[in-house]
């Protein structure tokens, strides 16, 4: 399949999801900061499907943007909106928060800098047509330990989850 | 350009996998054009249907037996006021049923009518289509919670509990539908039918596979196959929210549900893509388990003559609907009141008959009847949606949570691992 | 405060649960104008999550004050009046009305228009029926059955139709009598329609008794107990359901029941099931009344004799009758003039309503509904 | 039963007969709420069928409050009278029959009479607001609150 405009769709897949990074913690009313948020990550999906892995971007649009968004709506459709407009936005902590960020940002561009030699020179081809089939091989072969693991992790979260929440068990 | 046309005739692919803008473009127009002709005519059939079942007449007024019925709904809901209540979001109360509409329609993007006959053929097909259906929900929440207003609120909480909620059995199901394409096993007939070792996930690849097994999935492993297509089709029911799984709009409970607060061209955009993606779940289950475009018995009734014959089928449902119409003519009061009315039948009935025709031309026919088994077959599922919504009562919300997670769900898990344990067996 | 929680200020509604989460909670008006509410009953809702806590009714907005015109109209002008309150059992209005003034002037109705009275009202008990049943279907979510009972009412209204001039706000019947002669083929209608019904009731069963949907939601839902109901003053299916074997038919027989041999149908659990399963089984008790009275009507007068203007002795009475929805009582009072002194109606659906905040509390937002259907009011008659 | 409840009560049942064939007492206000205990407990008295009252403007007590009370056990009715002026309040028979919550309400909509005791002693059938007792003789037919109309409505008249 021939890449349609590829640059472009960088550009503007990127700059949406950095536009709607900034407008989940800029947006007052939690709703539409979820909305921003959903933006994002359809965004990335995009991203991801650029990089030949329409299995991830797939996923990502499953879990994130249709399973875990709407969990997450619904925990705020159901707080107070008004308590929390009248709210002030940004506590004291958001000094820490820019310098954290900084040092983040400083952080990935030395590790670009020092590390180019790891970067390859040009991107990858990957066969799209055997994407999922790849990622499956070596989720179950070479990290099939891990994997597991994070399975037994997230059903510990979920039993966690049930035990806070329920009133009586 | 007829060249250009006669290489398209010629093609293999999908538009989408050669790259050719153009004809995606066409596809996508022609797709969208297709649905919406279908939502309209699945309008006019559900109240016509619901009627006869219900010892009524439907509508009979606009147009020869209502015909015209969905044209004058359409121009009604145009016209009417655009409410926003006071309280409402404004923005997310607008962009609301735009998100399900877009959600409904890009689903299509994937849905094989016929081996070429795809927009695009995606390595992720069922998944993107899963994934992005499952993105309506987003627009139901957002409705309720834009409305500001109690039933749209609790009618948006049940929808988007059950949705997550069937969701999950439906993919269950789907997954042991997508392992039959890796396995081999015991055909429809009793061919054991080649292992073709990795299986996919592509919508176009799975009917294909389908075809090379020789057996529609649905009877692949009897009973499992019809287990889980059994599974899928009562999640997807509960997926579209529709009788009896229509708690989120349940008149009687909620008045309208999420949509209470809606009027005129949104609620439209709503109704639209409630309807479009109805047809979207059924053609997941047609491609799934109905073997998609393939016309039934392909390899018991193999043959040039049955071929032949198949493919008349097209055609002849065309003429055969012209001739119901031309038998409307003929029982049409006589009066010059109903001259219009005649005139518009008849022109309609000769539209059709002329449709028929053109599908018997060689060229046409082989072209077009993998459309028409796949549109068949889908529409099976649409006069079942209307047989549920006359027949049944409505669950309540904690009974429809138990049918989904404590029955649903285990059978899907237990058919999923059987399909695993007799691909490896058998 | 909002108007919806001034109504909800009073009720002992329990503290909420304030465990680890807080539980918020949701207070729900529905109707006066909801598809669900038979009219233009408003219930004030109080809910956790889809739990009710509690309810309150507020009524009267189709109140148009039946006792006061009563007091300005004379006996026999009033009469109409009854009709307008349970509208779709106006005949059943007009017998306990007529036969309370009757004894209040210890007069009797002849026996032919005795036959006639329970013929036309237990014909008008099925119609009640049929159309609980279709509305009640409807709000559980079944179109079909509304349809379906709504055909088969057509042919009770046509008999009445034909009987009396009127479809639905009859006024079939008068004090002493009856003021009409039976129609020519009016035996040949009852009976044809005797055979018509009882496989549409079949049709019926088979669509809503085993289905497995409707079970689950009509079992145990709505439940009350027979003592409770008796506290209540519950009367009618609803009482039966409870497994009490009262009929005011059979208790103190009036017009000319006695002659007749039916069953009272009971059920043991009291939940909407047993009283979609009692009224099933009522209407084919009213097909085997209807079939044994108009076999046998006796020949004779329709009208007893009554003076032209009706002025009871002073006294009071108090006359009941089984209504399709309960016990539906007249108290009149006369002064000796022309005009009642008082005229009391004991509207069942009034009181069963009262039932329904104990038979929905700790049950879903969906019960409510179902409740409401069962225990079949009419606004009308509630507000009178 | 009727004379065991005279031995009972005595004077406080001032008379107890039959008219037309149905059984009436007429009671003193002081001992109802004692006797409709009674015969609630005692004489089976389990079903109170109907609470009303009536009106008679010319009487210094003017009002006639009425129990219709049924026996399932027995297959009887029977109804106690009492009588109240305006003003005077009437112990409620909530307690003792669940069913009298609203049929009082109603009585007291309607009438004006007061119950004591009542959980919930409000208007039932009009508004809340409304002022005037339309069942009583000196309330016309056509009569109406027009400043509630006024105010709640925003129209002149109802009429």
């Amino acid at each position: 399949m021939q890449p349609v405009a590829t640059t472009f769709f960088f550009y503007l897949l990127s700059g949406l999801a950095i536009l709607g990074g900034a407008l989940v913690i800029t947006r007052r009313n939690p709703v539409h900061s979820a909305l921003a948020l959903i933006m994002t990550l359809l965004a990335q999906a995009g991203l991801y499907l650029m990089l030949y892995a329409p299995f991830v971007a797939g996923v990502q649009i499953i879990l994130y943007a249709g399973g875990i968004m709407v969990l997450f709506l619904f925990v705020i459709m159901l707080v107070n909106i008004e308590k929390a407009q009248k709210q002030e936005q940004f506590n004291k902590q958001w000094l820490v928060g820019i310098a954290a960020a900084a040092a983040l940002g400083v952080l990935f561009v030395l590790v670009y800098m020092k590390g180019k030699a790891l970067f390859p020179e040009r991107a990858l081809q990957l066969p799209e047509q055997s994407n999922t089939q790849e990622i499956a091989v070596l989720l179950y072969g070479q990290y099939m330990f891990a994997f597991e693991i994070a399975s037994l992790l997230l059903l510990v979260a979920i039993i966690g989850a049930v035990v806070m929440a329920k009133k009586r068990i | 350009m007829l060249d250009y046309i006669q290489g398209y005739l010629s093609s293999n692919l999908t538009p989408g996998q050669a790259g050719n803008v153009f004809w995606v473009t066409v596809y996508i127009l022609i797709v969208f054009g297709g649905i919406s002709v279908a939502v309209i005519a699945m309008n006019w059939l559900e109240r016509k249907a619901l009627a006869h079942f219900q010892v009524r007449l439907g509508p009979m007024r606009v147009g020869p037996h209502g015909l015209l019925q969905p044209i004058a709904d359409a121009i009604k809901l145009l016209t009417k006021e655009d409410i926003i209540p006071s309280g409402a979001d404004t923005f997310v109360f607008w962009i609301a049923p735009l998100i399900i509409l877009c959600a409904a329609f890009t689903v299509y993007i994937v849905v094989p009518f016929g081996p070429t006959h795809a927009i695009t053929d995606l390595n992720i097909g069922i998944l993107f289509m899963l994934g992005v259906a499952s993105l309506s929900v987003l627009g139901i929440v957002m409705a309720g919670w834009a409305s500001n207003s109690h039933y749209p609120l609790i009618g948006a909480l049940r929808s988007s509990a059950q949705m997550v909620s069937y969701e999950v059995a439906m993919g269950m199901a789907v997954v042991s539908a997508i392992l039959m394409t890796s396995l081999h096993g015991l055909g429809m007939y009793g061919v054991a039918a080649k292992s073709t070792g990795t299986g996919t996930l592509s919508m176009i690849e799975i009917v294909k596979m389908q075809q090379e097994q020789q057996v529609w999935f649905l009877f692949k492993f009897f009973p499992l196959g019809l287990i889980a297509f059994a599974i899928f089709a009562i999640a997807m029911v509960a997926e579209t929210n529709r009788a009896p799984f229509d708690l989120p709009e349940a008149e009687s409970e909620l008045t309208a549900g999420f949509h209470t607060e809606y009027s005129g061209l949104r609620w439209s955009l709503f109704m639209l893509g409630e309807y479009a993606a109805m047809i979207a779940v059924s053609s997941i289950a047609v491609t799934l388990w109905l073997g998609g475009w393939m016309r039934p018995f392909p390899h018991w009734l193999a043959g040039e003559t049955w071929d032949l014959v198949f493919s008349l089928f097209p055609g002849l449902t065309f003429l055969g609907l012209a001739a119901i119409a031309f038998i409307g003519v003929a029982r049409m009061p006589k009066h010059p009141y109903f001259k219009i009315q005649t005139a518009g039948l008849g022109g309609f009935g000769a539209v059709l008959g002329l449709i028929g025709v053109v599908l018997f031309v060689p060229l046409v026919r082989d072209r077009i009847q993998d459309i028409y088994w796949f549109a068949a077959k889908v529409a099976v599922f649409m006069y079942l949606y209307i047989w549920y919504r006359a027949t049944w009562p409505r669950y309540r919300f904690d009974q429809l949570m138990k049918v989904g997670w404590k029955v649903l769900l285990p059978i899907a898990i237990g058919v999923l691992i059987l399909t695993a344990i007799l691909g490896v067996v058998l | 405060m909002t108007d919806a929680t001034k109504y909800l200020s009073h009720l002992e509604l329990g503290e909420p649960d304030q465990t680890f989460l807080d539980s918020n909670e949701l207070i729900i008006n529905m109707g006066p104008q909801h598809p669900a509410t038979h009219g233009v009953l408003r219930v004030i809702l109080k809910l956790d999550g889809e739990k009710v806590l509690g309810t309150e009714c507020v009524i009267g907005y189709l109140h148009r004050g039946v006792e006061k015109i009563a007091e300005h109209r004379t006996y026999t002008m009033f009469n109409p009046y009854v009709d307008r309150m349970d509208y779709v059992a106006a005949v059943s209005n007009g017998l306990g009305y007529c036969e309370a003034i009757e004894k209040l002037l210890n007069i009797e109705a002849p026996p032919r228009a005795n036959y006639i009275r329970v013929i036309l009202t237990e014909l008008n008990r099925l119609a009640s029926h049929m159309l609980w049943l279709g509305t009640h279907a409807l709000d559980i979510g079944a179109m079909t059955p509304l349809f379906y009972t709504f055909r088969d009412r057509e042919e009770i209204l046509k008999i009445f139709e034909k009987y009396c001039g009127a479809r639905l706000t009859t006024h079939a019947f008068r004090i002493g009598g009856c003021q009409y002669e039976t129609y020519e083929g009016f035996e040949r209608d009852v009976q044809n329609f005797l055979k018509f019904v009882p496989p549409k009731i079949d049709e019926y069963e088979e669509l809503l008794t085993t289905n497995r949907i409707w079970l689950e939601r009509t079992r145990g839902v709505g439940l009350i107990s027979a003592k409770d109901c008796i506290a209540l003053g519950v009367t009618g299916p609803v009482l039966r359901a409870s497994g009490v074997k009262w009929d005011i038919r059979k208790a103190k027989p009036y017009a000319s029941y006695s002659d007749f041999d039916f069953e009272i149908p009971t059920g043991q659990n009291g939940d909407t099931y047993d009283r979609y399963l009692v009224r099933m089984r009522e209407m084919r008790q009213s097909l085997r009344i209807i079939e044994q009275a108009v076999g046998k009507i006796p020949e004779g007068p329709i009208m007893a004799k009554v003076p032209k203007v009706l002025k009871p002795p002073v006294g009071e009475i108090y006359h009941s009758i089984e209504a399709p929805k309960g016990e539906l009582g007249y108290f009149v009072v006369s002064d000796g003039s022309t005009q009642p002194y008082r005229v009391r109606v004991r509207p069942p659906s009034f009181v069963n309503l009262q039932a329904l905040d104990l038979m929905v509390r700790g049950q879903l937002v969906a019960d409510v509904i179902a409740v409401i259907g069962t225990l079949d009011i009419v606004l009308g008659e509630v507000d009178r | 039963m009727v004379t065991r409840l005279k031995q009972q009560y005595g004077s406080g049942i001032r008379e107890a007969n039959t008219y037309l064939g149905q059984a009436y007492m007429v009671v003193e206000p002081s001992i109802l709420n004692e006797l409709l205990h009674v015969l609630r407990d005692q004489e089976e008295f389990d079903y109170c069928v109907d609470v009303t009252a009536v009106h008679y403007p010319q009487r210094e007590k003017q009002f006639d409050v009425i129990w219709i009370l049924y026996s399932f056990a027995r297959n009887e009715r029977v109804r106690v009278k009492t009588m109240t002026g305006d003003g005077e309040s009437l112990p409620s028979s909530t307690p003792i029959w669940a069913t009298a919550n609203w049929l009082e309400r109603e009585v007291y909509d309607m009438f004006g009479v007061k119950f004591d005791g009542h959980p919930d002693l409000k208007r039932i059938l009009l508004p809340d607001g409304w002022k005037g007792h339309p069942l009583r003789k000196d309330y016309g037919i056509i009569q109406q609150d027009n400043e509630w109309v006024q105010i709640n409505l925003g129209i002149e008249s109802g009429q």
